[in-house]
Parts: structure tokens; C-alpha cells; sequence
């Protein structure tokens, strides 16, 4: 449950203290999480107005993966590669609305100019890709270089539940720890993917996968924000002063379909999942502690997402003769 | 009947008429039925014979080259025809190979079912007309079902194949109806030496054609109209699409290419070591002296195929592109 | 060290009993081994006086790997499918001698007509390939199969510690377990790959690699032919039994080089590593119990053998026109 | 010096020159340096940035990706060029995508050496040309040397290019010499657009070519005596042998074939859509009146590579298949 430190220990005075000081600490990784809600829910709706071409992976009810592990990296030296289901982690890593929304609208203002769309997005030490398991290797890659750089650079790399059966992650996995290189595996743990449930999926306890590796495990749920990041934070650092990787299970919640109107699973269930809400309980507490400045917060975004997306409507597509001619010099 | 419908109707068919069929798959569980749920019901039905599989793109080609050696005539979908890339190994190394690398004392009954193209702004790995990095492989068949055939049928067909089979459906064709109403254009169909169906069309009713256009799959969608198109500017054209695409159903095409002199080839994957590439080689080595312009090609761009709609679509051949290409074997 | 049963137990008459029908069993498992060595150094000095082209991966030292699992399958119905390194997988289960050299020798009366050679074998219920690791995935593939044939079959598939750096070995361990076939993998762990030390091509423990996927796991070393093929008997027994996986590690030794010629490995050791050929202690059994008919059983072995090789110097290969052909078809 | 010797010395400069060179690969330590030895005493004068690494090619081909987005110029060796086949979604959908699909914001100068071709009886798996499969792969360039160029320069070219390089190293020119002695012949080299070098053969002095013989990396090594046979017949050859082959260095080979007028292409690997296809396509479509024969294509029959060495020899092109090409295209 939520933030338990927030909640229960309200003892003595220096609890009070230390409650004051998480809450603080609360606000801006709450803000990322409500971004991301935002704009989410955003990419839906226009996509059901016919205005967002293409396709969308949400993270509704995943957020605190993204805001805990990014708040735990450093944007100047560590690397992220997202999965799929991306635009979370990137609007927490790189903070970049504006690049992310036009993007999706198909922009010549889009972080990738429309290229790349949803699943592959680039932008300075934040990469994606729309390939399972793929990704991983690269990000093995990108760890090979910077400890071969000296730059003390940490890679986080996320991936699915699902992602877990393609055999890459294995040998890169195997390699990592072999090399001893600094990458933080992240496993989004929601139990299904796509539309199937784990247990066709995965044979024995995922969490056991990276051991026979000789890895580091740390599994948790992944509903309080703060203790998420404040383990993030000591995991990050412990990858970057040992230099060898960790391999991170979050369990979550997926609230939304896979992709748009695609969930198969009974709608009591996912009533149910969406009662336990990890944004809605954070905002419950800072809510309880501070209701106008939560709506300030929220009218803020809200409005920065309204004018990013007039924005980005407005704003032309690269001149498809810009990217044909990039064809004439392969 | 739309072909996705067609599609499943066939392989519920298959599934209830030879007992060493097994589908399996991405997400194949009811009532989900795959992403792009042309195996929906079946599930249901066969519980036992239609597996939801990990997502392990490379074990699963090599299941079905191992099924297909002990007996059973498996049926692979691969979710994205993008993650073929995944497949390479065993469809090259292990599936194609052993037949004759075995001396002949093998068959590999495999069927990889795929959808593949773009058109949906799905991006650069999601929308790749990916085949073209198969066709130089011995001893495989790339079949691709066209708006012009029974699709269910050649799918069974597929099936029933002894060889390894990558059994390509565009994605803009699920939703599409089997031949349609297309006034003014006649529709034959002859069959390859290996028995695959192509269509032949024509836009007009005597005569000689002005131009032979070379078309498979997805492209199929597109010809209906824009030979109807090409009537009203008076030019004859015979289309021909096989469903068969490799190996080449060359007396097919060499026929139909002869009957104009003019040959445009169209293909939604990128140029380069295309379909029409081995095509146009060919052809050219057939019929030299009877060729009245080069063999010409429309395809992809050889680019990334990128999201923003307006930039896919100029990426990716449409008919402006075909009819550009006929105008200049016209010329 | 060797068959403790026959060496140290040998107290009471009962003991006794037992001694002599183990001896009696492993007559015949000596005899393929010895074979299985023969054979490969006949293929080495061949390919020395250049009589037999392309490639060759000899299992000289680890023949007790391919004789203790297949004696313990069912030729009629189980499968096997071997390494790289296949000779001794092949000679061992399909007792199929000419065959094989003849293919190695590239004559058409070869098991493959030459086709294939030295790693591309198939016959009856044998396959091998020469890819690492992809062969994993289509043993699981005949094991669905045989499964849903209900023939009661069983699959073997023979990899090296090396080939575990694949990842499709792991994508076939978790469906093999999810979907509960009957597969019997055996890793025959010489430590070395090519010519590089287990040590740096794994991190971790090799053995607990299976686990994690929920496959039962037995290890063992490979020198006592009998008690490895009493212990594969009770294995592939449970195998068929439960139709589940097993993983059997072997812990063996390979004395020659990787394939012609290329070993590395200080002389000294790999002279140490001969020192305790299981081959030569086996024979050091039987010679002691009855060493007339060894001689007799070697003396066999060698002239089945030469006669083999002068049988396939004679035969003729597949005519070049009879296999380009084949192409026309394609 | 041989190649072998010529690409050992690049890879060597290339450590000592570039801090951003790393070489990784299976069995790469020393004193084994590599199934080939292509590498060998590198590892042990850099054990840093020389890597023996687990069996692993994919991961491998992934983590030369990664490594070259961050800064890094990795150098992968695989083992054997059948092998690329695991190698293929990572160079499909990963390090050929990024730089296009990133909006060009990145670069990924990945080498990927690998040893490729038959002649040594190692059967199916291990004997492959399997580069057609990659050429029409948009983004990356195929690099091959041959006997006319230097080896090991070319090689350091592939490392300071920008894309991702398939390097073919075809194994039986390992231990050739470079630029073999071959009285009578002239050989010229020219570079192309991207600044590869072609070499340009000719079995005359004076005149014009009766025939233009295009080929690249281990066909070269037929290619001094083939012309000197060629020219006790009195057939003037120019031969073209790129080392860029994919993209085309079309103008190079364009004008090579249009001294001419007749062209044969070979190549080792299968013929269907292979090198040649795509040259055909577009020497016809370019030079369509200027050709005086179709182009003509000798490549290996599309099979499996049989391990018996006559099998083998059967199957892959020789000397005697080009001269019935060259005799063909003359007719
Ligand atoms: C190689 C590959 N195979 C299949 C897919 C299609 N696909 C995209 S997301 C997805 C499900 C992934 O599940 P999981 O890894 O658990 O992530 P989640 O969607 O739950 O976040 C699938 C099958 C893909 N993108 N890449
Ligand atoms: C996919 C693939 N990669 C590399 C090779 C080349 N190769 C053949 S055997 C071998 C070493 C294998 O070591 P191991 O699996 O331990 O088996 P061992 O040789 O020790 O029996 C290598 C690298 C191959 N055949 N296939
Ligand atoms: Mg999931
Ligand atoms: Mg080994």
C-alpha cells in the first residue's frame, strides 16, 4: 500500500519531520506521474478523433516505474532505453513534452520529426525501439562504452514481462554480468502481455531468471513512488560505484488496453485494479496535505499539455521531399 | 467475404480436416485471437491444437521446423511480418536446409503465416514488406494472397505445401472483400506450374495490352482502380499477380510480359534486391530482343518506413508511382 | 574415479553377483565406445593424409556421454538430436558405421550421400545440425510431436557448455517446461568452447541456468559409463513417464582439439587430462576381467572399421548432375 | 603480403590510431586469435579492447550497436558469415534503423568482419554467401576486399565509415597475396562515389573490351588466370571488381559495362536475387539501347553447399561457368 511512512508514522516529531520532508519529495515525482496520465489519456483520445495516426502503448496505472527509476538517474550521464510501451519513460527522463506530442502527431517539431512515432524515439541519452528484447542488448552496449569511456554512466533498460521469452535478454543478461558492466535491468512486471496472462508465458519464477547469472535481484511492488525511487536511488548508486548490473522486478498494473480499445481482460477486473490506482492514492495524500497547491499543479500541466497539442496541430510535417532525399545517399 | 474472414475460415478447415495441423502463436488465445485476430474462434475450438505462445520469435520457427520433421504440418503466425528478422536463423539454416542437406529423406511441412506492410503508421518495425530478405533462400515459397484469389484457399494450399511456406498477408487486405466489384476489368485465373493461382486482369475486352504491370499482395488492392483509371486514358493494361512469389511462377509472368513488350513491376518493399530485381533480370535475359523498354520497377523508397503519415505515404509506391512508371515504358 | 561398484565393492558373493552383471553390461557400452574412438581417429588420420575434406569436430574423451544416454532411449521411437560434435551421438544411437563414414567421406552411399558431412546428419530418428543452439529448438519441436502423437517418445538434444551462451536454448527451456514435452537436455560441459575456458563465456552457475524455468536438474561427471547410462535410464524413464524436461548436466572432458589441429591448452595439461581418459579405464576394467575377449571385441571393431573405410575409399559419390537438379525444382 | 596478413596490420593500426576501436568475437583470445586468425596477437597487445566473447550473435550484433550509438567504433567479428542469420534483426531492425529513424541525430559505425564462402567442404551451414540477404537492407554498406585491392586499407575505410559495414572476408583469399602477379593484365583503380576503390582489369592493351565481367571478393581469386585464358582466345575482358557492393557504385560499374556493351556478372553466392539481380535490373533499365546482350548472370545454383568436394564444386560457380557466360553474351 501507499507510502507507509506518509500514512502510519505520524508518532513522534521527528517523524513529522521526515513525513514533511517525503511529502516535499513527493510533489515533483507525483507531477511527472500526473504528466504522464495526462498526456496519455490525451494520445487516446485524439487517436479515437482520427488525429493521432498510428500507434499507442500507454502506461496508465505503470507510471511509478518510469518516474521512480528516471528520478534515480542522472540525464547528463546515465542512458535509458524504454520499451514499448516508452512515452512514460520518456517524458520523465527527458522532460521533453513538446518533442514527445508532436511526434506523435507526426511533426517536423516531434523529437524524431515524425519519423519514429510512439515505440522509437531518440533524444539525447534516451533511446527506444519497438523490437522485444532487442533493446537489451543494445543497452549492454551503450554500458560497454561508457565504463569504457570512464564516464561513470549508468544504463537503465526497461522491458515487459512478455519481453522475458525472447532468448536475446538471456545472452545479454549472461554478458553484462560477465563484464561486469553498469546497466540496471528493469523489469515491468504487469503479468500479462498484450493479452496473455503470465502463466502462459513463463515457466518458473521470473524473478529467479537473472540469478542463474550471478545478478543482483531486487523485486518490489511498484505503487509507492517514493520508496520505489528511494530504492532506485541506492540500486542506481550501487551500480555505478560497483560497476555490475541489477536486475529490478517492478510489479504493477497495467490499467489500460495494450494499445487502444484491445483489452480482452473481464471489466470488473480491470474495475478493481483501477480502485487501486497508484496515481489516485498519491493524490489522495497530497490532496489530504495541500488541495490547492495539488490543483495549481494539475491546472498546470493540464494547461502546458492543452498548448503543447495546439502546438504541435498547428505545426507542419517534415516536407516529404526532405526525407526521400535521404534515400539517394544509401 | 472478406479475406481475414476467408483466412479463418480456412484454417478452421484445415484445422478440423487434417489432425497434424497445429496453429500456434503471439496472443492466438480467445477471445483476443491474435493482434490482428485472423485465428479468432479458434482457440475455443481447439484448445489443444492452437497454442498462445511466449514471445520467442526464434524458438518458435524452430518448433515448427521440429514438428515438421515428426509428422505434424504446423502453422506459425508471426505477429509482425517485421519480426521474420527474428525467424532468419532457423528458416535459413535449419527449415530451408534440411530437405536437401538430409539427402531428400525429409519434407518440412512449415507455414509461417505474417502480416506484413505499412499504411497504418505502425513505424519502421512495424511495417516492413520484409520478405525480400527471403527470396534468394533455396528451396522455401513466399506465398502472398491478393484481393484477386481465395485467399482461404491458398492458404490451405500453403499447408498442404511440403515445402517451408511464408505465407505473407498485407494488412490493408484483411478488411478488403475477395475480388472486388471492379466494372470494366476482367479477372482470369491461371495456375502456376506448382499449381498456385495468379490472376490476370485487363482493363480492356480485344487486343493487345499496352503495358504489363507485375504485382503481388498488397498491391493488389490498388489495381482495380487504377486500371479502370488507366482505360479512361486509353491505355490497355494486363495486370498479373501471382500468389505465388518465390520461386518465380516465371512462365506466368514471362507470358503475360510478352503479350505488351512493356514491363512495369510493382512492390511495396524497398527497391533495392526486390522482388522485381530477379524479375527484371530475368526477363531481360528471356526476352532481350523482344522487350520494347526496360523493365521497370516501382517500389519502396529505400528508407526506414517512417510514422508520420504524410511521410509514409510518400515513402511507400502508390499509383501515382505506377502510373508514372507506365507512362514511362510508354515512352 | 570408475565404477566404484566394480572396483571396491567386492565384500560378499552377493556384491559379486552384481560386479559381474554390471561387467556384463558394460561390454556393449565399451564396445561402442571404443568404436566411437576409433572411428574419430581414423577420421583425424584421414583427414592428415588428405583423404576426407571439410570438417571435423571429434568427441575423443567424451565418448561416455553419448553412449551412457542414448543406450538408455528406445531407438524405434525416441529422438535424438546431436551437437556439433556428433559422431559418437550418431555411431551410438543408430549403429549405423558405413553411413557414416561414408559421409564423412563424401560418397553417396554416406548417410546423407555426402550432403551433409560431418555435422549435417540425419537418418531414421537422428538429426544434427551444425548451428549452435537453434537445434534446442527443434528437439523441443519434435517433442511437441511426439507428445501429441501420442507416441510416448522421448527427445534427446546433446549441446556444449559453450552453446548455453545462445538464447534460444532458453526461449526452448521455458516452452519445453510451460508446455511439459518430453525433453531430455544434455549438456556435455568440457569447460571449454572452441578454445575458450567456460570462464569467460558464462557468468553464474551453468547448472542453475535450467531451474529457473522450473526443469528438474541432474549433474554428474561422465566417466563412468554405467553409472551415467543407469542414472540416463532412470531420467529418460521419468521423462516419458511425466512428459516433463529434464536437464542433465555432464561434466566431461574433451582430450583432442576442437576440431583439427587448433588446440591451444598447454601440451601438459592436455597430457594430465589423458592420463584419466575414461576410455582407457574402462578398458582397464575389462582387461583386467578378461582380456582375451577384448581383444577379440577390439580386433572386431578395427577391422569392421577398416573394412568400412575401404568400402566408402571404393564407392562413388553422388554424380553432380543427380544434385543440381535437385535445384530445378526449387 | 597475404590479406590475412594485410587485414591483421589494419586491425592493429586501427587500435593503436583510434581509442574508440574495439575488436570482439568469438575465440578471440590468444594465442588461438580468432577460428580464422585474423586477429591473432591483438589480444594480447590490447586485452582491453580485444574481446573473446560467449556464443552469443545477436547480443553480439546488439551490443556493437549500443556500443557504436555511445561513442565507440566496435569491430565484431562472427565467426562464420552463416551466422549473420542471428545477427539479422539487430542489423534489420536495430543499427540500420537508428540513424534514419532518429531523424539522423545519430550515427552507427558498426563493422561487422566475417569470413564467407564455400571451397573448403564445410558443408550447409558453414559455407555460405549469405550477403544477398542483406543487400537490400537500406542504411548499411557491404564492403568485400578482393586479391586487386589492399586488404587491410579497405578494411580500416569500412571502420571509419559512418554506417553500419558487413565486411566479407572470403576465406579462401586468406592466404592469397595481394595484387597476384598476372603478366598481361593491367589493373587500374579507380574509386567510387563513397570513395571504396574499384579495381579494373583488362587482358588487352589497346581497344575497346568485347566483354565486361563484373564480380567482387572471393570470384577475384579466379579472376587473373580467367582473363589470361580469356585472352589466348582473343576475348578482351574488362573486368570491374568493386569492394563496395551494396549500395552500387553504379557509375563505377555502369560505365565499366558500357565499354562494352555486354556484361556477365559472378558472383559466389545464389543466383536468385542476388548481386546480380539488381545489377541487371539497372544496367537495362540504364543502358537499355547501349546492351548488346542481356546481362548474364553466373552465381552458385541455388542449393544447399554440399560438404563433398565434388558436390561442392558442382554447385558453386567456377572459371568454366564464366567463360560460357563471357561465350554466351558474345553470341
Ligand atoms: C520481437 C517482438 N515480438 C513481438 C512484439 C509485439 N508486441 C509488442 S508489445 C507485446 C507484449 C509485450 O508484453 P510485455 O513485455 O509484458 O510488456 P507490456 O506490454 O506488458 O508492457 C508484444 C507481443 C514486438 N514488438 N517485438
Ligand atoms: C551459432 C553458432 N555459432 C558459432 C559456431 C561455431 N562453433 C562451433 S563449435 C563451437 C564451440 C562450441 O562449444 P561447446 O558448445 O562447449 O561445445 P564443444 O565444442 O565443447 O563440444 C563454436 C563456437 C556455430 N557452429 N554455430
Ligand atoms: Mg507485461
Ligand atoms: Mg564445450
Amino acid at each position: 500500500m501507499i507510502a507507509p511512512h506518509l500514512a502510519d508514522k505520524v508518532e513522534s516529531s521527528a517523524d513529522r519531520c521526515l513525513v514533511a520532508a517525503a511529502e516535499e519529495e513527493l510533489w515533483p515525482l507525483y507531477r511527472q506521474m500526473y504528466q504522464i496520465r495526462c498526456v496519455e489519456e490525451s494520445f487516446l483520445k485524439l487517436y479515437d478523433r482520427g488525429l493521432l495516426f498510428g500507434t499507442v502503448h500507454t502506461c496508465i496505472g505503470q507510471e511509478v516505474c518510469a518516474v521512480a527509476v528516471t528520478s534515480a538517474l542522472d540525464s547528463q550521464r546515465d542512458v535509458v532505453w524504454a520499451s514499448h510501451r516508452g512515452h512514460g519513460h520518456y517524458l520523465a527522463f527527458t522532460g521533453d513534452l513538446n518533442g514527445l506530442v508532436a511526434e506523435l502527431l507526426g511533426k517536423s517539431s516531434g523529437v524524431c520529426a515524425g519519423i519514429g512515432g510512439s515505440q522509437h524515439l531518440h533524444r539525447g541519452n534516451f533511446y527506444s525501439n519497438g523490437i522485444l528484447g532487442g533493446t537489451v542488448a543494445c543497452a549492454v552496449g551503450c554500458a560497454f562504452s561508457e565504463k569504457m569511456k570512464g564516464s561513470n554512466g549508468v544504463v537503465a533498460v526497461f522491458f515487459g514481462d512478455g519481453a522475458m521469452g525472447e532468448g536475446i535478454i538471456y545472452e545479454s543478461l549472461n554478458i553484462a554480468s560477465l563484464w561486469q558492466l553498469p546497466v540496471l535491468f528493469v523489469l515491468e512486471d504487469n503479468g500479462i502481455a498484450q493479452s496473455t496472462p503470465k502463466q502462459f508465458e513463463h515457466s518458473g519464477d521470473l524473478v529467479t531468471r537473472a540469478r542463474t547469472f550471478d545478478i543482483e535481484i531486487t523485486r518490489m511492488r511498484a505503487d509507492d513512488v517514493l520508496a520505489v525511487h528511494e530504492s532506485c536511488s541506492s540500486i542506481v548508486d550501487l551500480v555505478r560505484r560497483s560497476s555490475r548490473p541489477h536486475f529490478l522486478v517492478l510489479e504493477t498494473t497495467r490499467l489500460a488496453p495494450h494499445s487502444k480499445g484491445d483489452d480482452t481482460r473481464d471489466p470488473l477486473e480491470i474495475a478493481e485494479l483501477k480502485r487501486r490506482d497508484p496515481l489516485r492514492q498519491h493524490r489522495e495524500v497530497l490532496h489530504a496535505s495541500n488541495p490547492s497547491r495539488l490543483e495549481a499543479l494539475e491546472t498546470e500541466i493540464t494547461q502546458q499539455l492543452e498548448t503543447s497539442i495546439a502546438a504541435a496541430m498547428d505545426a507542419g510535417g517534415l516536407a516529404p521531399e526532405d526525407y526521400l532525399e535521404r534515400a539517394d545517399a544509401r | 467475404m472478406t479475406i481475414l474472414e476467408s483466412l479463418n475460415a480456412a484454417l478452421l478447415s484445415l484445422l478440423e480436416e487434417m489432425p497434424e495441423v497445429v496453429l500456434f502463436g503471439e496472443d492466438l488465445l480467445d477471445p483476443y485471437g491474435g493482434a490482428f485476430k485472423v485465428t479468432r474462434g479458434l482457440q475455443a475450438k481447439f484448445p489443444n491444437r492452437v497454442l498462445t505462445t511466449p514471445i520467442s520469435e526464434a524458438a518458435l520457427a524452430g518448433l515448427a521446423n521440429g514438428m515438421a520433421l515428426r509428422g505434424l504440418r504446423p502453422v506459425l503466425e508471426i505477429m509482425f511480418g517485421d519480426f521474420l528478422s527474428l525467424c532468419m536463423d532457423q528458416i535459413l539454416n535449419h527449415g530451408s536446409k534440411f530437405r536437401t542437406m538430409y539427402n531428400d529423406s525429409v519434407t518440412v511441412p512449415v507455414t509461417i503465416r505474417t502480416p506484413v506492410g505499412g499504411g497504418r503508421g505502425y513505424g519502421p518495425t512495424h511495417s516492413q514488406s520484409i520478405e525480400k530478405h527471403f527470396m534468394g533462400i533455396p528451396e522455401i515459397r513466399i506465398v502472398a494472397p491478393s484481393v484477386f484469389c481465395q485467399a482461404g484457399e491458398v492458404l490451405e494450399q500453403a499447408v498442404r505445401d511440403e515445402r517451408l511456406v511464408l505465407f505473407l498477408e498485407h494488412k490493408l487486405l484483411y478488411t478488403l472483400q475477395l475480388f472486388p466489384e471492379s466494372a470494366g476489368i476482367s479477372c482470369e485465373t491461371v495456375l502456376d506450374d506448382r499449381g498456385y493461382p495468379a490472376a490476370l486482369l485487363r482493363n480492356y475486352d480485344a487486343g493487345t495490352p499496352d503495358v504489363t504491370l507485375l504485382a503481388y499482395g498488397g498491391m493488389s488492392r490498388l489495381l482495380a482502380p487504377f486500371l479502370q483509371r488507366m482505360a479512361e486514358e486509353e491505355i490497355r493494361i494486363l495486370a498479373c499477380i501471382p500468389t505465388l512469389i518465390k520461386p518465380l511462377p516465371f512462365e506466368v509472368l514471362c507470358r503475360a510480359a510478352s503479350e505488351s513488350g512493356r514491363v512495369v513491376v510493382a512492390e511495396e518493399g524497398g527497391l533495392s534486391w526486390g522482388w522485381g530485381a530477379e524479375i527484371a533480370a530475368r526477363l531481360h535475359k528471356t526476352l532481350f530482343k523482344e522487350l520494347r523498354a526496360p523493365v521497370t520497377r516501382v517500389g519502396a523508397a529505400d528508407l526506414a518506413i517512417p510514422s508520420a503519415r504524410a511521410l509514409e505515404r510518400a515513402v511507400l509506391p502508390d499509383e501515382a508511382a505506377m502510373e508514372s512508371a507506365v507512362v514511362e515504358v510508354l515512352q
